[in-house]
């Protein structure tokens, strides 16, 4: 298993936990990864709601770099994740515009790389049953609450590999490491990431409804599959705290973190210390004492 | 119909002296043939050059038929029927835009200009517009002169 | 040699004052062929036709051209007049001087001129005109109606009371239709099953109908008047005649736990049932795929424990060929699938409902003897969302049209709320009220002002679960506002697709579908209860979404149809259909590609090549399907098919004629065979 | 908002320039109010998606220039998702801002908006990479929002979340290139 790895900015910077942890998750499960050679910024949200064209050139050129491997395009982040598969679904589709892009490039793309998040990769190509063989620490009943965030489904014509609106990658995932898959209604709610740092009382608001929900399923953390949806729920937990008038607590780990933990990663692969909202409490109540040495360790 | 009616008027043969385009019309009976019926009821004028041929569709109408007309000394051809969708044999005139678009083609292959093959969709209730349609495929087919053969 | 007589008429001034018919009538008596010509003020008047039956006489006519009016105006006439002087009538020909000549132009000079060229045209088709008779085929007098809704039932009651035959099948094990599953109907709220019941029971009894229920139509063959019907009546693993529907068996039977169809699934039944306790017949069926002895031999209680030994495990489909004459298609709808549409959570949250589940609940038949509760916990509903175009006006789902009567049962779904539920309050989600029909609108504002119901103009953007409620995300576009409920219980309004199957059916009957799969009808707004396929008409649902006032309109509109057809022992129709030649048909069958009637079957034929003898299949015209529209003809590479009427030789004889080929006598005479 | 509507607030160039730039047809709009039923930032907006929709349908470029709307949707793409008539809302969004900001308007509610969206590409210009520190930073800066996110910054620092130093790829090159075409295609399309 093979793959082009883009990793976004997050991974460099914010998300380190996220880009160690899937590193090593990707050790333990046989999958090679190739980083995208030079790449840059797929300009996210800023860039297409500034100038479609720019939001469309930037993360066409990544995948440009990408094609010499031949290899399929694994992301992590959400919202890179989007962008890039509506670069492909526009270089499909969209034939004037891909004329225009390759004026911009200098090179045309035909959109026949396929782009993958690894929630895809994990369940469709490793699959659920090498997830669970390699589990060497099982979660224990941990009650987990899945959310995938707004992009990752949406909208299905894009990104097209789960339910739109009932997504279940990732809880199969948890329910392989050992730990409980909660049903509950915000998975895909959009939690406003993009208002982080300019409008916090809205991301206030929606984190806050998103934290209630799980609570009420009786969730002990919140798994995620995206730098922007981990670090607006972990960042802005006090201002959610503050919206709902309950301190939430609320450990927002990455869905790799899980692996990493359930796979017998070290401290420094699963980062967990990391996080603003502790999280290394969760490990300590599935494993007990000796989940905290292996954190340690 | 104001374009019809001029035309019809100003266009005397005392006045004339040029060419006179012979057309033939084919005509479905439920729509268009109908059509030309209501605009002599209503008394709305335009030019002699088309005369009428009664098809009971105008997916009737065969290629052979367009051929003829023009090999027999027609320089224009007009094929008209009910409005798509609205056909009373349901598809008949789907077929006949099919076979127009494919003879038009043919027509430019073999170096017939394919504007003398000329299709329409008038209705029952469209007198005042098929006074336009003759009115414009006559001005049409005389603009392109007669038809030398090939 | 044809001898043709040519008539010009100066309808008074209309003609004449345009025309010079005189000079018509004399330039045309060169033409070849022509024997005798002349004019007249008003041909369709006594005098008139009097003259060309003389001149019939006089001059032996083989054909006659009546120069004069459209003949959309006067073409049977003249018909008529010919006949009445022994010439075949469709040896009359008409060109249309007026509408399209003296009433268009007014320079007499170029009208009259375009009038010869039309005469001419019209001599030049006369010349090759044949001789043709009406067509006429004898019909079987018996009807066959597919499918016992409220549509066939009536259909069935209003043929069958016109003294006809009626075979009623209906592939459930009861008629009834959606309609026995209702409560009470809009707008006047009348209790469904008390106006039903009383018809299915009259369809049961009537002398005229025979019943097939459980069954379904295999096959059609033959054309309208004459079509073999063959019937699949599956097997009910029950005795018809022995079982006397005393109900030990459902009663005894192990197997309980299957979500009853009627009930919408809102409670169970037992592997051998009656769907509901007025079926018709009231004959139970042992559903095979869940009765334990057809799944795994062992059980056999039933047979143990009926008391009159009408069980019968080892019964198997029968096939019954019926002879009908017409058939009438009345097998109704389904309901959306509502489990396609993520966000709302229908089969996730119990407290979301269909429409038709409302109905159940709110049925004093039904699973709840008609108190309103919620599936979750059994309590009384306070708050109640009702959520319209549910899966209807919908592209993302792929159906663009309006469901027609979710609006008006959402509307008596809230009346019926606050009549039996008190206290409990309604809202309405909905995008317009279309409450088209009579009294409708009144209907409407009964659930608005007297009920209290609320009316929100917004579409319901999620549903889903907190604390034991369903909270409702939805918007009031009136004031711009978005809006969120908690409510104990959301009612969908599923809109209305094809009933299962029905495309399938239409193959079997050759009729044509739309894309959603309802039937289509010969014309929207003219022949609305015809099909494509003479004989075949269509009643209720299966032709688009309808309410029942309007589904039993088109039923008795449907008898009415049948009724006329079969009023004469023989069906006589014009003889212009299509005809094909067997010595230049090559059998290859694009003519039945494109034919919009199906009027193309297959016929083997036998010829002497080389003095050897060859079987052959060629194409022959079903002259009780053809509808002469010639669509054949033009795409028939062999020229094999021909149109009677409108043949390719008569049509190159008015090209011919047109310009002006053909002009003098001194020609040689064409229509060389004459 | 308006409460009247007279023949001249009605201009149909701007649905027509909108219908071009975001490829998507307002006709199909039967303003439903799903997408303002479901859009997760409508509490916060003046008009929600749905009017602005209408408002698009009608031309009125006043209102839908000066609403905050388009700037405040957070391009979750609920609206898109589940339209019934299959619009492209989000699109329409982003459209609309890049028209607002054609007529040279800022937000008026909150310019926070766009300065992130102008600092982020900035930043991307720049150095290829976000450098998010620099970006925090540099947004409390112009933000006059001093210190806002400093509270959380040492201890984003301690837990070495963000990098201290731009990371910069080697094709930083390419990045500029790219910008400066872009920009060059837009000024050509302003000048037609
Ligand atoms: C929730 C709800 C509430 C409603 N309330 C009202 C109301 O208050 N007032 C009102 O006027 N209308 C109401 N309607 C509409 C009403 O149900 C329909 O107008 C009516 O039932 C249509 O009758 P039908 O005979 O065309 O179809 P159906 O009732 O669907 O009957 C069709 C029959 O054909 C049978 N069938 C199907 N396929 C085949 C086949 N291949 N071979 C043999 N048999 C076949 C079926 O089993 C069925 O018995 C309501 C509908 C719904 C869903
Ligand atoms: C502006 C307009 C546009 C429309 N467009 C459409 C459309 O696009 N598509 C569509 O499907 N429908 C359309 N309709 C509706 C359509 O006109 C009617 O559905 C249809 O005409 C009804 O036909 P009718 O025979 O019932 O009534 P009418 O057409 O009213 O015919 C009734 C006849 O009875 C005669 N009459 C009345 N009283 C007596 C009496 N006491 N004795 C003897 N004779 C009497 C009248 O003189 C009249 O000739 C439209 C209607 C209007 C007003
Ligand atoms: S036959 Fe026709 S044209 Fe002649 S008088 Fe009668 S109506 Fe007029
Ligand atoms: S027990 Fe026998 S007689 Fe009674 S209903 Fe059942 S099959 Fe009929
Ligand atoms: S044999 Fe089947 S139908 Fe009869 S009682 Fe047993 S399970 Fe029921
Ligand atoms: S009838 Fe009403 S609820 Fe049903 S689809 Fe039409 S508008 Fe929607
Ligand atoms: S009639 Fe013509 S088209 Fe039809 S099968 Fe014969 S040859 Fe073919
Ligand atoms: S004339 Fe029309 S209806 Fe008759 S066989 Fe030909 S295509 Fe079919
Ligand atoms: S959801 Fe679509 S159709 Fe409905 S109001 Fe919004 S844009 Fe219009
Ligand atoms: S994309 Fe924007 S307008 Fe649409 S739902 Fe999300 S925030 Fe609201």
């Amino acid at each position: 298993m093979k793959y082009s790895y883009y990793p976004g900015c997050s991974m460099h910077s914010t998300a380190a936990e996220f880009e160690s942890s899937f590193r090593f998750v990707a050790g333990v499960l046989g999958m090679e990864l190739t980083e995208v050679e030079d790449w840059f910024c797929c300009g996210a949200t800023p860039a297409h709601i500034t100038d479609p064209l720019l939001g469309l050139a930037l993360p066409t050129q990544n995948l440009l770099q990408a094609r010499p491997t031949g290899l399929d395009v694994a992301t992590t982040c959400a919202a890179c994740y989007n962008r890039l598969k509506t670069a492909n679904r526009v270089a499909l589709e969209k034939p004037k515009k891909r004329e225009a892009l390759a004026q911009i490039l200098g090179e045309e793309y035909k959109g026949e790389i396929p782009v993958r998040h690894i929630l895809d990769i994990f369940v469709n190509d490793v699959g659920v049953d090498n997830i669970q063989r390699n589990v060497l620490f099982p979660l224990n009943g941990l009650r987990v609450a899945s959310y995938y965030g707004c992009l990752l489904t949406r909208p299905p014509e894009v990104a097209d590999f789960d339910d739109v609106e009932n997504p279940v990658t990732m809880d199969k995932i948890v329910e392989a490491l050992g730990g409980v898959a909660l049903e509950w209604p915000f998975k895909t709610e959009c939690c406003g990431a993009s208002f982080s740092l300019s409008r916090s009382d809205i991301v206030g608001r929606l984190a806050g409804e998103i934290m209630r929900y799980a609570k009420q399923a009786g969730a002990e953390c919140i798994a995620v599959a995206c730098p922007l949806c981990q670090s607006n729920l972990d960042l802005r937990q006090k201002e959610a705290s503050e919206y709902e008038g309950v301190e939430f607590n609320m450990p927002i780990l990455y869905i790799t973190q899980l692996m990493a933990v359930a796979y017998g990663g070290g401290g420094k692969d699963v980062g967990l210390g990391k996080a603003i909202v502790n999280a290394e409490s969760v490990v300590h109540r599935v494993f007990g004492h000796r989940g905290s040495e292996r954190v340690e360790r | 119909m104001a374009d019809a009616e001029t035309t019809a008027k100003t266009k005397k043969k005392a006045d004339r002296t040029g060419f006179e385009p012979h057309i033939i019309g084919f005509l479905c009976n439920w729509c268009t043939y109908a059509g030309a019926d209501l605009a002599g009821t209503s008394r709305i004028g335009y030019p002699t050059n088309i005369k009428a041929v009664r098809v009971p569709c105008s997916g009737r109408v065969d290629a052979m038929y367009v051929i003829n007309a023009l090999k027999n000394g027609a320089d224009g051809v007009l094929v008209s029927g009910c409005h798509p969708g609205d056909c009373h044999y349901n598809q008949g005139n789907y077929y006949a835009r099919r076979r127009f678009m494919i003879l038009r083609e043919i027509f430019s292959a073999m170096g017939i200009n394919p504007e003398r093959l000329q299709m329409s969709w008038c209705s029952a209730a469209e007198g005042a517009k098929w006074a336009q349609i003759v009115a414009q495929v006559t001005e049409k087919i005389r603009e392109l002169g007669p038809f030398e053969g090939i | 040699m044809a001898r043709i007589g040519v008539f010009v008429c100066w309808c008074g001034s209309n003609i004449a004052g345009t025309v010079d018919v005189k000079k018509v009538a004399e330039e045309v008596s060169k033409l070849p062929y022509v024997v005798y010509s002349t004019d007249y003020k008003y041909m369709c008047s006594d005098p008139g036709q009097n003259m060309i039956k003389e001149a019939i006489k006089e001059h032996r006519l083989t054909g006659v051209v009546v120069s004069a009016c459209s003949p959309r105006m006067h073409e049977v006439t003249f018909r008529r007049t010919v006949q009445e002087e022994g010439v075949n009538p469709y040896m009359m020909e008409m060109a249309n001087i007026r509408e399209h000549c003296s009433w268009v132009h007014d320079d007499m000079e170029e009208a009259t001129e375009k009038a010869i060229e039309l005469v001419r045209m019209a001599v030049a088709k006369a010349v090759e005109l044949e001789p043709m008779e009406k067509i006429e085929v004898p019909v079987t007098k018996r009807a066959l109606v597919i499918g016992g809704g409220i549509a066939g039932i009536q259909a069935a009651l209003d043929i069958a009371d016109g003294g006809v035959e009626v075979i009623l099948v209906e592939k459930s094990p009861s008629i009834g239709g959606k309609m026995s599953q209702l409560d009470e109907t809009f707008p006047t709220l009348d209790c469904s099953q008390c106006i039903l019941t009383p018809k299915m029971v009259d369809a049961a009894q009537h002398p005229n109908i025979k019943i097939y229920s459980y069954a379904e139509l295999e096959e059609l063959d033959g054309f309208i008047g004459n079509f073999q019907a063959r019937i699949r009546q599956k097997a009910r693993s029950v005795d018809m005649e022995l079982c006397n529907g005393c109900g030990d068996c459902w009663n005894k039977c192990p197997q309980k736990k299957i979500p009853s169809e009627f009930e919408a699934g809102m409670s169970d039944r037992a592997a051998i049932y009656v769907p509901f306790p007025q079926a018709i017949p009231n004959t139970p069926v042992i559903d095979r795929e869940n009765c334990i002895y057809f799944q795994s031999g062992k059980c056999g209680v039933c047979a143990k424990i009926c008391p009159t030994g009408a069980i019968s495990y080892d019964q198997s489909d029968e096939f019954i060929t019926e002879e009908v004459g017409a058939v009438v298609v009345a097998t109704g709808y389904d309901l959306f699938n509502t489990d396609v549409i993520g966000e709302y959570g229908y089969g996730e949250i119990p407290d979301v409902i269909s429409g038709l589940q409302f109905e159940r609940l709110s049925s004093a038949s039904g699973p709840t003897e008609g108190k309103i509760v919620r599936p979750s916990d059994g309590k009384k509903p306070e708050e109640v969302a009702f959520i319209c175009c549910v899966g209807s006006r919908d592209d993302k789902y792929g159906r663009p049209y309006c469901s027609r009567i979710c609006c008006m049962y959402t509307a008596k779904h809230a009346i019926l709320l606050h009549h039996k539920s008190h206290g409990s309050q309604a809202y309405v989600f909905y995008i317009d009220v279309r409450a088209g029909g009579k009294g409708y609108e009144e209907f409407l504002r009964r659930a608005t002002e007297e009920e209290g119901a609320i009316y929100m103009r917004g579409r319901v953007s999620r549903l889903y679960r907190d604390n034991g409620k369903v909270v409702v995300k939805g918007a009031d576009t009136l004031s711009g506002a978005q809006i969120e409920l908690h409510c104990d219980m959301v009612v969908l309004a599923n809109g209305i697709t094809a009933s299962p199957g029905a495309e399938e059916l239409a193959r079997k009957l050759s009729i044509s579908y739309d894309e959603y799969g309802f039937y289509s009808e010969a014309h929207p707004k003219l022949r609305p209860v015809e099909t494509n396929t003479a004989g075949i008409y269509l009643a209720g649902c299966c032709q688009a979404p309808k309410d029942i006032p309007d589904s039993v309109s088109q039923a008795s509109a449907a008898a009415s149809k049948v009724l006329a057809l079969f009023s004469g022992d023989f069906l006589t129709r014009e003889p212009n259909i299509a005809e094909v030649n067997p010595f230049t048909c090559t059998g290859c069958f694009t003519c039945r590609e494109v034919c919009p009637y199906d009027a193309i079957d297959e016929e083997e034929v036998t010829v002497h090549i080389d003095g050897k003898k060859v079987t052959r299949t060629i194409a022959r015209v079903n002259l009780g399907k053809c509808q002469g529209c010639g669509i054949c003809c033009a795409v028939c590479r062999s020229n094999a098919i021909n149109l009677k009427g409108t043949k390719d030789l008569q049509i190159f004889r008015q090209i011919k004629a047109f310009t002006g080929s053909e002009k003098e006598k001194s020609d040689e005479p064409v229509g060389s065979k004459k | 908002m308006k409460w009247e509507i007279k023949t001249e607030d009605i201009h149909t160039s701007f649905r027509d320039e909108v219908e071009e730039l975001s490829g998507e047809s307002f006709g199909a709009c039967y303003q439903c109010g799903k997408c303002s039923a479901g859009c997760p930032i409508a509490f916060a907006m003046d008009h929600g998606p749905t009017k602005i929709m209408r408002f698009c349908q009608l031309g009125m470029e006043d209102e839908v220039i000066n609403s905050d709307t388009p700037w405040l949707c957070a391009s979750c793409q609920a609206c898109t998702t589940r339209c019934p008539r299959e619009i492209d809302i989000a699109e329409v969004m982003d459209a609309l801002r890049i028209i607002a900001k054609r007529r040279g308007i800022k937000p008026r509610t909150d310019p926070d908006i766009a300065l992130f969206a102008e600092i982020f590409l900035s930043n991307l210009r720049w150095f290829g990479r976000i450098y998010e520190l620099g970006l925090v930073g540099e947004f409390n800066l112009l933000s006059g929002r001093f210190f806002k996110d400093f509270g959380k910054a040492p201890a984003m620092f301690l837990k070495r979340k963000l990098a201290l130093l731009p990371s910069n790829p080697f094709k930083w090159g390419k990045v500029r290139e790219i910008f400066k075409k872009c920009e060059k295609m837009k000024e050509g399309e302003g000048r037609e």
